[in-house]
Formats: structure tokens, sequence, C-alpha cells
């Protein structure tokens, strides 16, 4: 079997390309793609934990399972404000919103 | 009888505030009371001199201040030295305030004029009597406080105005001095009653300090040489004020003091002996400056600081007597003198002597009396000043030192010029002025008339031909004093010379050759520049403080204020960069968060092992 | 000894009158009484909490645990949403449309909240806080035809997006070290030791993330300004103290009451964040010209001062928290008031002569700033001087002199409010018209003013309960 | 063998992931991702969890992607080539990028669960549908809560107003 | 029943809640009720002066109640000879300053609510007992009077209302960290100033050196010492008269309070230590604030300057540390406040007249306003110390007092003097002597006027004749706080 370490790191490095993602998409819809690898990240350690340790009521994978699907609401609430905001600036693009500021 | 003496400067201190509030309305009544409480006060002078004869006291009125527990009491000191005071300035006091009626009556501010008055009274008074260096320091403001109003009583003038600043910032000075004095007195724990100061215990050098600093007040009220400045200017004030305070009272109180706390003074050479410098100096240069002045009380004013001088002098070699007594003949002939120049301005409106001339005839009285006063001072037999001068000589001789001695005849000498000067350029010879002139109301001849009774006679209670009385009266001596012939021959000399000098020059037009002038034209200018003292103080002190004063105001504003701004400054810029911080750029932020986060981590690591 | 069930009756409560609301809403009730139903809910919700905490209860396999923080919380929180509701009804909206949904999320936000103070597991935990996220969300752009609403929303997102996942990853970290997310479970491998302390870290840090992010602490408080003043005023008014109250809650529910999960070195790095964080948040507010934006900022500020108690260990805990009961009110009764008074924009000069115009409410207004900058005799100054006090008695002299230094910086900007208000006179010429605030907005105002006031000369209640929950 | 079935995964899923937000296309990028996603979710299958890889294809490919996808297509005219994706701080971003993932590797490096080998017992289906209605009923229900906001709030903000 | 303290102290609270319910067109009942109650204080003020027991050593009146059990806060108010004072002081010029706020014609109604409430600051502070409280009452007088200078001030009021608010809080939020520090250190733990007395001396070494710099530096910003002044020329130059008026008659005595209240028992070692450092700021305010008045050429600026001067023998008093040099300051305290508050009254009186305070505006006012020609003159005299007037005796005394101590000091300080005189025969000369300005011919001072200044009058020449009648009250009081050192 091949080391626990290696399906962290591999998470990690998932996670790190959501982070530089959502650190440089101007295109929102793009950071939302971003957001989306970090959770599956966490969800990739949240599986192999769980089979590595075999924890006996699969809190790993229910966690993982709930987080699936925070993510589909957080996607839906995202894309959703992403869409109201289109509707009146026309625009998808972050740094175009710096109406507040200073 | 002598336990009421307290009350003597308190009628003039009511009168005081009577002609404050409701003076203005008093019309000529603010000068009537005046003139009856200074009466008042003389005659109870009267009835304390009589108590005297049964025994001088000092009592207490009780507890002023308690300092570090030594307690300051209203002490009254009544002794043969407070009598005779006494008597002088409410004598002479009610003399010139009644001269001032007359000389006064035109003015609006009539009663503010006795109110002042009153106060310089009360103050005096209280010098006097004040039994304490504390006591006496209040009351020695006081005094300077009026003399500063008084001299300031014109203050539509400049000049005036400018002179009341100046002669109360001056004594000041002294006085500045006069408290450290006393400080030090307090500090070493001593009493600071009169009667305590002889045989202080203590630091020797330490209590040479105090007792010259107490005289240092003493330089600046009696206008001795180097704080005199202020005494000339001060002439602008009305001349009645210049008789009472600049001449015969206030200036004399220097004097009183050094007097009043001789035995401090005996008890430190180097002290007594600076009295005498000093007034040898005050002396000589005042008398000098006097020969070329040509303001009729500018002459008599620079007169008044020579002859304080020679008192001081008189004191300074130990001649107790002689200085207090030449103090007291002092106030009678220079009051009489300056009350005298008053009618002469009165009636001629300038002071410019060579406006004057051939006064004599326009006006009997004050002419008559001017020249007895001018006599008397200048010490020609019997007038009183002859004899108080006398006894100075004697004193001088006394001590033996030789340029003492050749200072007080050197004053003697120009004292009798400048007077015979002024006496040939006022009253004689042809009238030079424009004004019409005419005699002074009866109001302020009377005054005149009988202070010249005193200018003329009062010597002789001090001279051997009384048997000295004035000098068992003040030192309870039973030394007789016999008449020197050879110095009344050689004082008398002196002063014939000088009315000759006079005389030669000013009647008969006598002049030195060109050559010698020339020769000399730098001690001229210097005289008449009266040695150049009031623009080397303006140069030392007056610009210095003035451009200090502006230095202060500017670094308050550009370095103390600007640092405090400065900071807040700071604070609002550091504000706006971290304002600028939050550009409304999410990625911004989330750059800043996530690199934050990154930092935290590493933060707290770094406490374990090094990463990189 | 409270069952199971009614333990979370409070919970069910919230969501009943969560869907009641909604559907309410969907019946076109007016706005107000959907308000009214929404605060009975809040109020039955309240006197339905059970009385007594016990540790030792099993609630849902420890999902939840029922103790004396949990209970205070859930009260406070209750409180806080209580007077956000209240605000709500007092507030005009634009049109009458969507209320029922605007307190469905409200409610539904609670019982995140209650939820999540309560909970005895990471997971739930996370949920939790995510959903209470996602819900602010949506609150903050509620004003959906409005640029700065929606400009508002969709920044929270943006960055509540990326912190609750940094905080889910480290929760994911945590998984693998303890081998479990129940934090009694956490607490016990925690103190046999032997856990390898940079994971440790590591795990401890995205999960400190994402709670500072709630709790709004430099630097994961960029957020705040930008949202608060996008926010409609009873949103804003409600983030400040709910969510950041949850934050704080939470930091000692998982990091404080577990101190061998904080490293050592974090100390240090508290006290830093502590003062960066008031420091941060007085100075951008310094310079503000919207009201608004000045009271987001200072809502900053003031968790550095709460933080600041929380840095100085276990001890500073009963200062930090009773520093958060002063906030909720005095910080309400700010946003209240700059709501009620205020127009458009709420620029300073909207504010300037308003004393002339409403003084009474200048009054209030100028009672609650002055309490928020620490003024005796009003409440503020009691909770600085508590957080003042408790970092001098740990000796973190620093953090002492820096909590005070910011609040002479502080004064500033809350004075200029004042200013405007007091010396200024009103930049237009025009007549302005009176101000009117509604009735509930004068209870709402009054009570915080009374509170203010009163916790100010009287604090013991208060302190009382805590002393209770931090023995 | 096993080995080989895992590297290969994972290159892919990294490959793809960069990919997912490199590529200048949105919508290339929102089909990298979706490539991804199915990379992990052969993750999840690899790693005996089969109920989850499935969820992860329905929810994720199936649900998520498609909401995607239609949001590309309603925020039209996005995709143009012309416009610039990155914004100004990629430098600063991939810095931070690349060295929190240097701290994290060293963290997990050092830690004596990445040498863990042998496999536990993986969880079976049953064990996983019992635990989720009994020990984690309350999150369970919780979800529902969310999944209801969610939704509400994509009807406020979605349905376009007169 | 509360103590006559606690009356006296919240007294113009409830005025000031009086106030609150008058509306605001009724200016004449605000005025009245205003006054009411001012007169109410200074009653009982005179009552509390006349119940107060000479020879008891200590507090008096004393009130003590438990309020934060939690925090060890206590509500504690007394009285004994050092405040006693100044709280006689403040209530007289609560009066006087309220007599001349007729000249307050704007939103009178706020105006005296903040009056009222700055009030009960001022009285708190001299009152209480428990460094909380203190500090309570100390805050509480910033507010009020930001309000005062930045809504009734000059031209530049706004700028001054900041300069005077921050300066102050800059001071007392240091305060607060020392009051908060010698609760921690002290054991057992008390913030009761009375048994902080026997207990805070104990405090060794650099924690005494160092609280008492906090302390200091705290009192500095109030009294106010070099470098720490300039906040005082600006927010007495913009502020209304009757503020200035309890601005240069109270506040800055808050300072030298607290530093005879805490800094002078507490720590006396430090103050032994930096008795020189003391008396050496105290010459240099004396001389630099004469100096920087003397420059000016706004009438009020110098006046608010000179405060600073006198401020000076105050410092140098309390450096002293022995009898005299502590009765001294106290002293010069009460008379500062007397003495200035009517410079001050002064100066409005002129400005109401004029508009303008430039120097350069006036001369020759003794012409025609010769009443308050006397008054000024009177004034001013008693400020640059004429002896027979009260400012001599605490000046004097407190020169005294540091000539044994600091010998050098004294000497400077009696030079300074001489900046002092100058600068007041400057404004007398500047703006009484000389010739009036063509076509200005002001009304001399109204009764109100001469009835606000007059109690000063007569209290400067009665305490200038017999300094005892203030003296043997802090006699006592200072007996015990000498023994102390």
């Amino acid at each position: 079997m091949i080391p626990l370490g290696h399906f962290v790191i591999l998470s990690m490095f998932i996670f790190c390309i959501g982070v530089f993602g959502v650190l440089t998409q101007r295109n929102a819809i793009r950071f939302l793609i971003s957001v989306e690898l970090i959770l599956n990240a966490a969800n990739i350690n949240l599986v192999a934990f769980n089979k590595y340790y075999g924890s006996p009521d699969g809190l790993g994978q229910i966690f993982a399972l709930f987080v699936i699907a925070i993510a589909a609401a957080a996607s839906v609430v995202g894309l959703v404000l992403v869409i109201a905001i289109y509707r009146l600036r026309k625009s998808v693009f972050i740094d175009d919103f710096n109406l507040l500021k200073w | 009888m002598v336990k009421i003496a307290h009350w003597i400067p308190v009628f003039p201190f009511l009168a005081f505030w009577l002609n404050m509030m409701v003076g203005r309305r008093l019309g000529k009544g603010a000068g009537y009371i005046a003139v009856a409480a200074s009466a008042l006060s003389a005659v109870v002078s009267f009835l304390v001199f009589q108590g005297l004869f049964a025994g001088g006291t000092s009592y207490s009125l009780g507890t002023w201040i308690t300092i570090n527990g030594n307690p300051i009491t209203v002490g009254i000191i009544v002794d043969s030295l407070t009598v005779m005071m006494l008597l002088v300035v409410s004598v002479v006091g009610t003399l010139i305030q009644i001269y001032s009626i007359g000389y006064m009556a035109e003015d609006p501010r009539f009663s503010r004029f006795f109110a002042y008055i009153s106060l310089f009274m009360a103050c005096m008074l209280g010098v006097v009597l004040a039994d304490n260096l504390l006591l006496l320091f209040i009351f020695w403001e006081g005094v300077g406080l009026c003399s500063c109003l008084l001299v300031a009583f014109w203050y539509e003038k400049p000049a005036a105005a400018a002179a009341g600043l100046k002669a109360f910032i001056t004594t000041r000075v002294g006085d500045t001095g006069f408290l450290i004095g006393i400080l030090i007195l307090l500090a070493s724990g001593h009493s600071l009653r009169f009667a305590d100061l002889g045989g202080l215990p203590g630091h020797d050098f330490l209590m040479t300090v105090a007792a010259l600093l107490i005289f240092m007040g003493a330089v600046g009220k009696s206008a001795q040489f180097p704080l005199h400045v202020w005494l000339p200017d001060a002439m602008e004030g009305p001349t009645a004020v210049s008789a009472l305070i600049h001449a015969a009272t206030m200036v004399a109180a220097g004097v009183y003091l050094v007097a009043r706390s001789y035995v401090l003074f005996l008890d430190h050479p180097l002290a007594l002996q600076t009295v005498a410098v000093i007034g040898a100096i005050s002396a000589v240069m005042a008398a000098s400056i006097a020969c070329k002045m040509n303001d009729i009380k500018r002459v008599l004013a620079y007169s008044t600081m020579s002859q304080l001088g020679l008192m001081m002098l008189g004191l300074g070699v130990g001649g107790y007597t002689a200085g207090t007594f030449h103090l007291m003949t002092h106030a009678f002939f220079k009051a009489l003198l300056f009350l005298g120049a008053g009618s002469v301005i009165h009636a001629v409106h300038t002071q410019d002597i060579r406006e004057m001339g051939g006064l004599l005839n326009k006006m009997k009285v004050t002419g008559i009396t001017f020249i007895v006063g001018s006599l008397a001072l200048a010490g020609i037999m019997p007038f009183a000043g002859f004899w108080s001068k006398d006894e100075i000589f004697l004193a001088i001789s006394h001590q033996g030192n030789p340029v003492f001695f050749f200072a007080a005849a050197l004053t003697s000498f120009l004292t009798a010029f400048y007077m015979a000067r002024l006496i040939f350029m006022t009253f004689f010879g042809a009238y030079r002025g424009k004004h019409h002139a005419h005699e002074s109301p009866a109001v302020m001849t009377s005054p005149l008339v009988v202070l010249a009774v005193f200018a003329a006679g009062l010597g002789f209670i001090g001279s051997p031909l009384c048997n000295g009385v004035f000098q068992h009266f003040i030192e309870k001596g039973d030394e007789v004093v016999a008449l020197n012939y050879s110095m009344v021959i050689f004082s008398t000399v002196l002063s014939f010379s000088g009315i000759a000098l006079a005389y030669a020059i000013t009647i008969r037009g006598f002049a030195l050759p060109p050559a010698v002038l020339s020769n000399i034209s730098w001690l001229t200018r210097l005289v008449e520049n009266k040695y150049y003292f009031d623009e080397l103080y303006d140069f030392l002190f007056v610009q210095p403080f003035l451009r200090l004063c502006g230095a202060f105001k500017r670094f308050d504003a550009l370095r103390v204020d600007g640092f405090v701004n400065g900071v807040a400054a700071f604070v609002g810029a550091l504000a706006q960069v971290i304002r600028k911080a939050q550009t409304g750029l999410v990625e911004n932020y989330l750059l800043m968060q996530a690199g934050g986060m990154l930092l935290i981590l590493l933060t707290i690591m770094g406490k374990i092992c090094r990463l990189f | 000894m409270t069952s199971v069930m009614t333990f979370i009756y409070p919970e069910l409560i919230l969501v009943t009158g969560a869907l009641l609301v909604l559907m309410t809403g969907a019946f076109g009730l007016k706005r107000r009484t959907i308000g009214l139903i929404a605060f009975l809910t809040v109020l039955a919700a309240a006197l339905a909490l059970p009385g007594t905490a016990d540790v030792h209860q099993i609630i849902f396999s420890r999902m939840l645990i029922n103790d004396v923080l949990g209970l205070s919380m859930r009260y406070f929180i209750l409180l806080a949403l209580g007077l956000a509701v209240l605000m709500a009804i007092a507030t005009s909206w634009p049109d009458d449309s969507d209320a029922g949904e605007y307190y469905f999320f409200l409610l539904i936000a609670a019982v995140s909240m209650t939820l999540a103070v309560t909970a005895g597991n990471l997971m739930v935990i996370y949920l939790t806080v995510e959903t209470l996220s996602i819900v602010s969300y949506l609150l903050a752009c509620f004003y959906c035809k409005d640029l700065f609403s929606t400009e508002a929303g969709l920044k929270y997102f943006l960055f509540g997006a990326l912190s609750t996942g940094l905080m889910l990853y480290g929760i994911s970290l945590a998984y693998g070290i303890f081998h479990s997310l129940d934090l009694s479970v956490i607490g016990g491998v925690l103190a046999a030791g032997n856990v390898n302390s940079l994971l440790l870290i590591t795990a401890a840090v995205l999960i400190f993330a994402g709670l500072a992010f709630k709790a709004s602490l430099v630097p994961f408080h960029m957020w705040v300004a930008d949202v608060y003043e996008g926010a409609p005023w009873p949103v804003a008014a409600f983030f400040s103290i709910g969510p950041k109250a949850l934050g704080f809650a939470l930091m000692v529910r998982i990091f404080l009451s577990y101190p061998a999960f904080m490293h050592s070195g974090w100390g240090a790095v508290a006290v830093f964040l502590a003062i960066a964080t008031m420091t941060a948040g007085n100075l951008a507010a310094f310079h503000q010209s919207s009201v608004k934006r000045v009271l987001a900022f200072s809502s900053v500020a003031q968790a550095g001062y709460i933080f600041a108690g929380m840095a100085t260990g276990s001890l500073g805990l009963k200062a930090a928290f009773f520093y958060i009961v002063i906030y909720a009110f005095m910080n309400m009764g700010a946003f209240a008031s700059a709501a009620f008074l205020s127009t458009g924009r709420s620029t300073l000069e909207s504010f300037q002569g308003l004393s002339r115009r409403s003084p009474s409410g200048a009054l209030i207004f100028s009672i609650f700033l002055l309490s928020l900058a620490g003024l005796p005799p009003l409440a503020g100054f009691l909770a600085k001087f508590f957080v003042v006090w408790t970092a001098l008695e740990t000796r973190h002299f620093v953090l002492a002199g820096a909590v005070m230094a910011n609040s002479v910086i502080a004064f500033f900007y809350y004075l200029k409010i004042i200013k405007a208000m007091y010396f200024d006179q009103p930049s237009t010429t025009e007549p302005l018209s009176a101000i009117n605030i509604p009735l509930t907005g004068k209870l709402l105002l009054v009570i915080c003013l009374l509170m203010v006031i009163y916790l100010g000369i009287h604090p013991q209640p208060v302190m009382n309960i805590l002393l209770s929950v931090f023995k | 063998m096993s080995e080989f079935a895992f590297y290969f995964i994972a290159s892919c899923l990294c490959i793809t992931a960069v990919l997912s937000v490199t590529v200048k296309d949105v919508f290339h990028s929102s089909v990298w991702l979706a490539l991804s996603l199915l990379f992990v979710a052969c993750l999840y299958f690899y790693l005996d969890a089969g109920f989850l890889g499935v969820i992860q294809v329905l929810v994720y490919v199936g649900g998520i992607m498609t909401l995607f996808v239609f949001a590309i297509m309603l925020t039209s005219k996005i995709g143009d080539h012309s416009i610039r994706q990155v914004n100004h701080q990629f430098w600063g971003g991939l810095m931070v990028a690349i060295a929190l993932f240097i701290v994290l590797v060293q963290v997990v490096g050092g830690n004596p669960l990445a040498r863990l080998h042998a496999a536990g017992s993986s969880t079976d289906l049953k064990t996983l549908g019992t635990s989720l209605v009994t020990t984690y009923a309350l999150p369970f229900e919780y979800i529902s809560l969310l999944l209801l906001a969610a939704l509400v709030g994509a009807i406020v903000l979605g349905k376009v107003k007169k | 029943m509360p103590s006559i303290l606690t009356l006296i102290i919240f007294l113009p609270l409830v005025g000031a809640l009086a106030i609150a319910f008058i509306p605001s067109g009724r200016e004449k009942a605000i005025r009245l009720t205003a006054f009411a109650f001012n007169a109410a204080v200074l009653a009982l003020a005179g009552i509390i002066v006349g119940r107060f027991d000479r020879s008891v050593p200590g507090i008096q009146f004393l009130e003590h109640h438990l309020w934060i059990p939690q925090a060890g806060i206590h509500y504690t108010v007394g009285i004994d000879g050092i405040s006693l004072g100044l709280v006689f002081l403040t209530a007289l010029l609560g009066v006087i300053a309220g007599l001349a706020s007729n000249g307050i014609k704007t939103r009178v109604k706020e105006y005296f609510l903040f009056y009222q409430i700055l009030m009960t600051g001022m009285l708190g502070t001299f009152l209480a007992l428990d460094l909380v409280v203190f500090y309570i009452f100390w805050e509480t007088v910033l507010i009020p009077m930001f309000f005062l200078i930045g809504i009734w001030g000059g031209p530049r009021r706004e700028y001054a209302a900041w300069k005077f608010f921050f300066y102050t809080l800059a001071g007392s939020v240091v305060m607060l960290l020392a009051i908060l520090a010698i609760f921690i250190f002290i054991k057992p733990h008390t913030f009761n100033m009375i048994a902080l007395k026997q207990l805070a001396p104990q405090l060794t070494g650099n924690i005494q050196n160092i609280l008492f710099l906090m302390f200091f530096f705290a009192f500095a910003i109030k009294i106010p010492v070099f470098p720490f002044h300039t906040w005082l020329p600006d927010a007495h130059v913009e502020a209304p008269t009757p503020v200035s008026v309890l601005l240069a008659g109270v506040l800055l005595k808050m300072g030298t309070y607290g530093l005879l209240r805490v800094c002078v028992p507490y720590f006396p070692l430090a103050m032994q230590t930096f008795a020189w450092s003391l008396g050496f700021l105290g010459v240099i305010n004396l001389i630099y604030g004469a100096c920087a008045a003397f420059a000016q050429t706004d009438f009020k600026k110098m006046i608010a300057y000179s405060s600073v001067s006198h401020m000076g023998f105050v410092l140098l008093g309390v450096a002293a540390m022995n009898s005299a040099g502590l009765n001294g300051s106290l002293l010069e305290m009460f008379n500062h406040g007397i003495i200035t508050g009517a410079m001050f009254l002064l100066v409005g009186v002129i400005y109401d007249r004029a508009h303008t305070r430039e120097l350069s505006a006036f001369g020759g006012l003794s012409t025609s306003m010769p009443r308050y020609a006397f008054f000024l003159t009177f004034m001013a005299l008693a400020s640059l110390g004429l002896p027979g007037l009260s400012g001599f005796v605490g000046e004097f005394l407190s020169i005294v007092g540091v000539f044994s101590t600091l010998p050098a000091l004294a000497v400077f300080s009696a030079i300074g003097l001489i900046a002092v005189v100058a600068l007041f025969l400057i404004v007398i000369k500047k703006v009484l002597w000389g010739r009036a300005k063509e076509g200005v011919i002001w009304p001399d001072m109204t009764g109100i006027e001469i009835a606000a200044v007059l109690p000063l009058v007569v209290i400067t020449l009665a305490v200038g004749f017999y300094p005892e009648v203030i003296l043997k009250f802090q006699k006592t009081a200072i007996d015990i706080l000498v023994n102390f050192i």
C-alpha cells in the first residue's frame, strides 16, 4: 500500500492550486472553480484518513459527503450571486467591483 | 502711648479706598480727605514721638503667616529712627499734599491722584513701622507700585507710561535681590525681625551675601548705581509726586532700610564697604550728570541720587547718625526744591532752564524759598544741609579712606556748582521764556514757606550748637560732638568755589579755551549722555529679553506645538496609509489573508524549528 | 435534567419560526407582522432554553454539549438576534417583498449560531459556520437591485469561501491528527501529549483563520468595511454582533478549552494580532467620510479589544466576554441610531447639524459613540477597564499600553461624528425634514441606552454570569 | 499495480487541476475542473469509498458542473480570449501558494502519519448508512436546512423582479 | 440619605436633568435654573466650609459604599484641607462663570447642560477618594469641555477643542494604566486613596518611579507643565469667557491637586528622586511661560501663557516638599483660580465690546473705562505677585519652601518673577495707558460684570491681607503630608 503521506501531499497540492486560483483569478466563476478544488482537497484528506485509520463509523466519508452537499449549496449561492451582480454590472470580473473601498 | 503707632498708616489707607470709590463725586473734597488723613497720621506720629521718651518698643499685632514653623508677625517697631522717619514722612507728606491741591487742581483725575498719594502714604508709613524684613518688603513693594502708578499718572504721554514701567521694573530687579536676601535669612532659620539681625550665627559668607542682597533692594529703591536709571525718567510724573516720592520719602527708604538693618551690615564689613563704594560712585556720578542737565527736574533728580549716595556713603563708613541726619534734612530741603520747581513749572509751562531766567522778580516767594533750599543743599552754613553734610564728612574722615573723602568733597563741590547754576539760570538774568510767568496760589506757596523754615533751621538740632540733640536721640550715645573748625572751613570753601564757578560760567559767560574743551569733549559727551547707562542696559538686558521672548514664542509655535501637531499629522498619515490598503479589490484582501495566515504559521513554527 | 429533545427545543422553535415566516411571507403578510412573528419566535426560543447546564449529558452522540458557555452564548445570540429583528422591523425597506425570506435567513443564521456554540464536534462546527456564512452572503446582498449591496454580498462570499475553505482543510488535518473530530476525544488526546506539534499548529492556524474571519481579526478583517457598508443597516448591525461573538466563542470552545491545542508560541502572536486588529481598525476609521464605514472599522477595532482580553489567556476571558456583552448593546445602539438618523449613503455631511434637527437622537447616538470610545461612566469604559486590567495583571504591559493608545485614537473618529452633529451647520440650505423614528426603533434604542448606562454603573449581573461561566 | 494506479490518477488529477486554473478560456477551465473532479472520484474508488465516488460523480459532475456551465452561458461574452483572466497579483499569489505548499509538505513530511502504510478496514455502505441516521443524525438533518436556505437564497436572488 | 458631598457632586447633574426638561426656547428659565443650581452648590460648599473641623486630621464627611465588588471599586468621597479650598473655588467660580455666561446667546440650553455636567466632573474629581472614581470624574470633565470650546468658542474653536481633548486624554489614559498598575502591584489590592497613602509608598525602586512618572505625565498635561502646555493657549483663547474662567480657574488645578493627592503621598521616594527635575520644570514653566506671554499680541493668549507661568510656582512648591512649599503651592492653586479667573472675565469684558483681543486695538481705556481700569490693574497686580494681594503669598511660600531644598532654583524663579512683573505691567500699559484709539468709546463695566468680578477682588484682597484665612484650613492636611515625607 502506498503511504498515507502521499495522499496528504496530493491533497495539499490540490489545496495549494486552489489557493493559487483563488488569489489570482479575476473571473468570479473561475474563482468558484478554485474553491471547489480546495473543498476537494479537504475531501481527499478526509477519505484517505478514513481509509487508513479504519474509522468504525465512517466519519471521514460522512464528513466528505456533507462537504459535497455544502459545496453544492455554496456553488449555488455563489453562482446566483455572480449572476445577480452580472445583471447589474454586466461583469463577472472581481476587480471591477470596487465601489466599496477606502 | 507708642502702641497706637499702628494706627498711623490706617488713616491714609482708608483715605485711599474712600477716594478710590467715591472720590470722583467729591471734587476738591478728595484732596481734603487725603490731607486730613495724613495730617491725622502726623498728629499720631507726634503723639508717638512724645510717648517715645518713655522708651521705645516693638510690639506685635498677631501672626501674619507661619513659614516652616517660623511665625512672621505683623510687628510694629517704634524707636527713634522710626519716629524720625514717621515725622518726616507725615509732615512732608502733608505739606506736599496741601501743595498738590493747588498743583493738581485742573487735573481731571484729581481724586485718583489723591487716592494714589494716600495709598503711598499708607505704604510708606508701613515701611517705616514694620519690625521685620518681610513686612517691610510688603509695604516696600506697595510704595514701588504707587511710585509706578504716580509716575505714569499722565499715562496718555507715552514717556510717562514708559517711565512708570521702567521705575517699577528697575526697582523690582533690586527687590528680587532683597527677596532672595530674605529667603537666605529664612532658610538659615533666622528671625526676620530687625531686632534679631545682630550677631547672626551661621555661615559668615552667606550672611554677607544676604546683607548685600538686602542692600540690593535699597540700591533699587534709592536709585543708586547701577540701578539708578529709572529715577530721572520718573520725573515725567507730576512734580508733587517727584517731591514726595522721588525726593523726600520713598527713595530715602533705601537708606532707611540700610539704617534699619544696620547691625547686619556692621557684622559684615564687606557689606558695609560695598554700601560705601556704591554710595560714593552714585554721589559723584549723579552730581556730574546734574551739571550738564538743562531740565530743572532732572537736575534735582540727579541731585537726589547724588545726595542719597552721600547718605549711603555716610552709612557705609560707619556714620549711622550722619546718614540718618542727612536723610532727614534732605527730605525737607529736597521736597522744598521740588515743590519750588513745580511752582516754577506751573508758572512758565516748561522744565527747560534755558527758557527761564529772572524769575525771582516775578515769583518772590518761590524764588526765595528755592534759594533757601538750594543753599541748604549746597551745604552753606547755617542751613540744614550744612550740618548734616558736615556730619558725613566727619564720619568719612573718621574712617580715614581718602578716596571716599575725595568723592564726598567732589560731590559737595559739584553740588554747589549745579545748584548755583540752576539758581542763576532760573531766577537771575533775563527771562528767556515766552509764557507769562506769575506767582503760584497761596495753597502752593505756603507749604514752600513752611518747608523753607525747616530747610533753614532743622540743621541746628544736629549741630554742636544744640549739643547734638539729634545724635543723642538717634543713638542714645553720650558722645559730645565738637565743632570741627577745619572741616567747616574746608567745606565752606568748597561750596563757595562751586558757586563761584557757576557764577562765572552762567552769568559772566566764562568759558574754557577751545583747546581744553575739545580735549575733554569725550567727558562732556559721556556726562551729557548719562554715562550711556540707558543704552547699555537696553543692549544688555532689554533687547536680549525681547529677543528671548520672541524666540520663545516662535519656539512654542514651531517646535513644541509643531511636535504635537506633528504627532497628530503622523497618526493621520499612517491612518491614510492603512485606509488606502483597503483597496476595495477582493483579490488584495485575499492575498493579505492568505499571506497573513502563512506568516502566522511561520511565526509560530519558528518557535520550534527553522523551516527555511 | 433536560432531555435531549428539550435541549434543542430552542433550535426547533427557531426552525419552525423560520419556516413560518417563509410561508407567511409567501402569503404576502405585512413586513411588520412578519417581523413580529420572527421576534416572537426568538422570544419563545429564549424562553425554551434549558435552565441548567450539564457537561456530562450526551446529546446526539456528543455532537452537542450542554455546558455553561454554550448556554450563555445561546442566550447572548438570541439577544443579539432579538435586537437585530427589532432593528429590521424599525428600518424602512425599499420594497415590501421578500420580507419572509429576510427573517427566514435571519432565523436560520440564529439556528446555525446556537448550534455552533453548543457543538461538541468540529464537523458540526464547520457545518454550522458554513451555513451561517452562506446565509450571511444572502443577507448582505439582500438589496439585490442595489449596486453596493450586491457587491457587498459578492465580496463577502469571495472572502468567506476562502476562509471557510481554510477552516475545512484545517479540520481535515485535525481529523488526521486525532482520528476523531469529537472535542472531548481531541481533549483526551491532547492531554495524553505526544502529538506532533507542527501538524497540530498547521491545523490550528487554519481553523483559527476561519474563526478569525468571523471575528474580523487582522489580517482576516479586510472584508468588514466593504460588506458592512454595502449591506443593509440591520444586516450590518447583526453581522457586527452575532457572527463576531460566535467567532470568539468558538475560539474559546476549541482553543482555550484545550490550551494544548495552541502552541505556546501562540501567546505572542495573539497579543500581536490583538494590537494589530485594534490599530488597523482605528487607523482605518480615522479618515472615513461614511458613518457606516466608521462604525464598521470601529467594530474591527472593538474586536481587537475583545481579542486583547482573550490574548491574555484564560484570565482575560471574563474581561473579553464582558466586553462582548457590553459591545453588543453599544454597537447595536450605535448602528441603530446611525441607521435611523442618516439618509442615503450616511456620509458625515448628512449628520451635520443633526443636534438641532433631532436633539434626542443626536444625544443618544453620541452616548453610544462615547461608550464605544470608552468614556466613563458608560459601560464601554468598564469593558475596556477590565481588558486593560487583565492585561496588566498578566504582565502584558505592551498590550495594555496599546489598548490605551488605541482608545485615544478611537476617540478621534467617534468625536468626529459627534462634532458633525453638534458643531457643524447643515451643509444643505434646503430645509431638512424632521426625523421620525418608529416605535420599535425607539424601543430598541432605549433598551440599548439603558443597558449602556446601567451596565456602566451596575455591571454586577453580567459579571456574576461570567464568573459562573469562566470559573 | 495499485501503486501505479494511484500515481496515474494523482498525476492526472494534478495536471487537470492546474489546467483548470491556468487555461485562458473559462469554459475550458470548467471542463478541466470536471475532469479533475472525476479523477477525485477515481481516488475515492481507489480508497474503497465507492459510494462517495458515485456521489461525487452525480453531484459534482452531474449537478454542480452543469450549474457552472449554465452560469458561464448566462454571463455571456466573458469567455473572450482577449480578456485577461488573471489579476495583477499573479506572482504574489503564486509565491504564497508555493510557500504554503512547501510549508505544508515539510509539516506532513516530518509527521509519522505520513509513513502509515497499513490501511485499516474499509467502511462499507451499511455502516455508512447506519451511522448517518444514528450518530450523525443531527448534522444530516441540519444539512437539509442548509440546502433549504441555499434554495431560498437562489430563488430570492435569482428571480427577476419587476 | 446621601452625604453632603454626594449632594454637592450630583446637584449640578440634577440641574442638567432639570434643564434638559425645559424647552429650549425658554432661555430665561434655563439661565435661572442654572443659576439656582450653581448658587445651591455654592451654598453647599459654604456649609461644608462652615462645618469643616480644622482640628481633625485626615478626611471628613467620608462616604464609603461598595460599588463594583468584583473589581474592588468603591464609591468613596471625602474632603480634607487639600480639597476644601478647591471645592469652594469650584463652587464659587461656578456661580461667577455662570453669571458671565450671559454673553452666551446661542444654543443656551445645550450650553448649560454641558456646563452643569462639567461642574459635576470638577467637583467629583476633587472629592473622589477612590482612584477609579477619581478617574471617572476626571474623564467626565473632558466631553463637556470639548463641547463648550467647540461650539461656543472663537474662530479656531474646533482646533482648540480637539487639541484640548486629545492632549488631556493622552494624559488620562496613562493615568488609568497607572491606577490599574498601582492596584495590581499593591497588596492588599485596593483603589482606596486613603488606604493607599499607607500602602503605596511600600512600592520599591523603579516601580515607584515609573508609576510616579505615569501619574505625573497625566497631571503634567493638565497643569500644564512645559513641554505639554501648548493645548492651553489654544483652548483658553478660543473658549468663551466663562469657560476660560473655569479652564484656568479649576481645570488646571485638577492636575496640581493630583500631584498633592497622589504623587506626593504615594511616591515619596520618587518625589525625592525627581524633586530637582520637578522644580526645574517649574522654573522653566515660570520663565518660559512669562517670556512667551510677553511676546504675544493677543490679550487672552497673554493671560493664558501667564497661567503656564503661574503654575510653575505650584510645581516649585510641590518640588520643595516641605511645609512652606506645599502650603504655598496649595494656596497658589486657590489664588491662581481666583485671580486668573478674574483676568479672563476682564478679558471677556473687553472682548464683548471690542470684538477683538489684539492688544494693539486697545489703549487709553483708563480714561473711558475707569472701573474696568481699576479691576484690571488690581488683578494684574495680584497676578504679578504684588505683596498685600493674594498672589504674593502663595508665590512667596513656594519660593521659600523651594529655597530651603533647592536654593538655586529658587533664585532662578525669583529672577523669573521679574519677567512676570514686566508681563503684567506691559498688559496694563498697552490696555489701559496711552491714548485712546480714535473714535473708540466703549461703555464701562455693567453691574452684572462688576458683580461677577467683585467677589474675586474681595477674596484676593482678603487672602493677601490675611492669608491665614485659607492657610488655617489646609494646615492640618499639609502637616500630615509633610510628616509623610
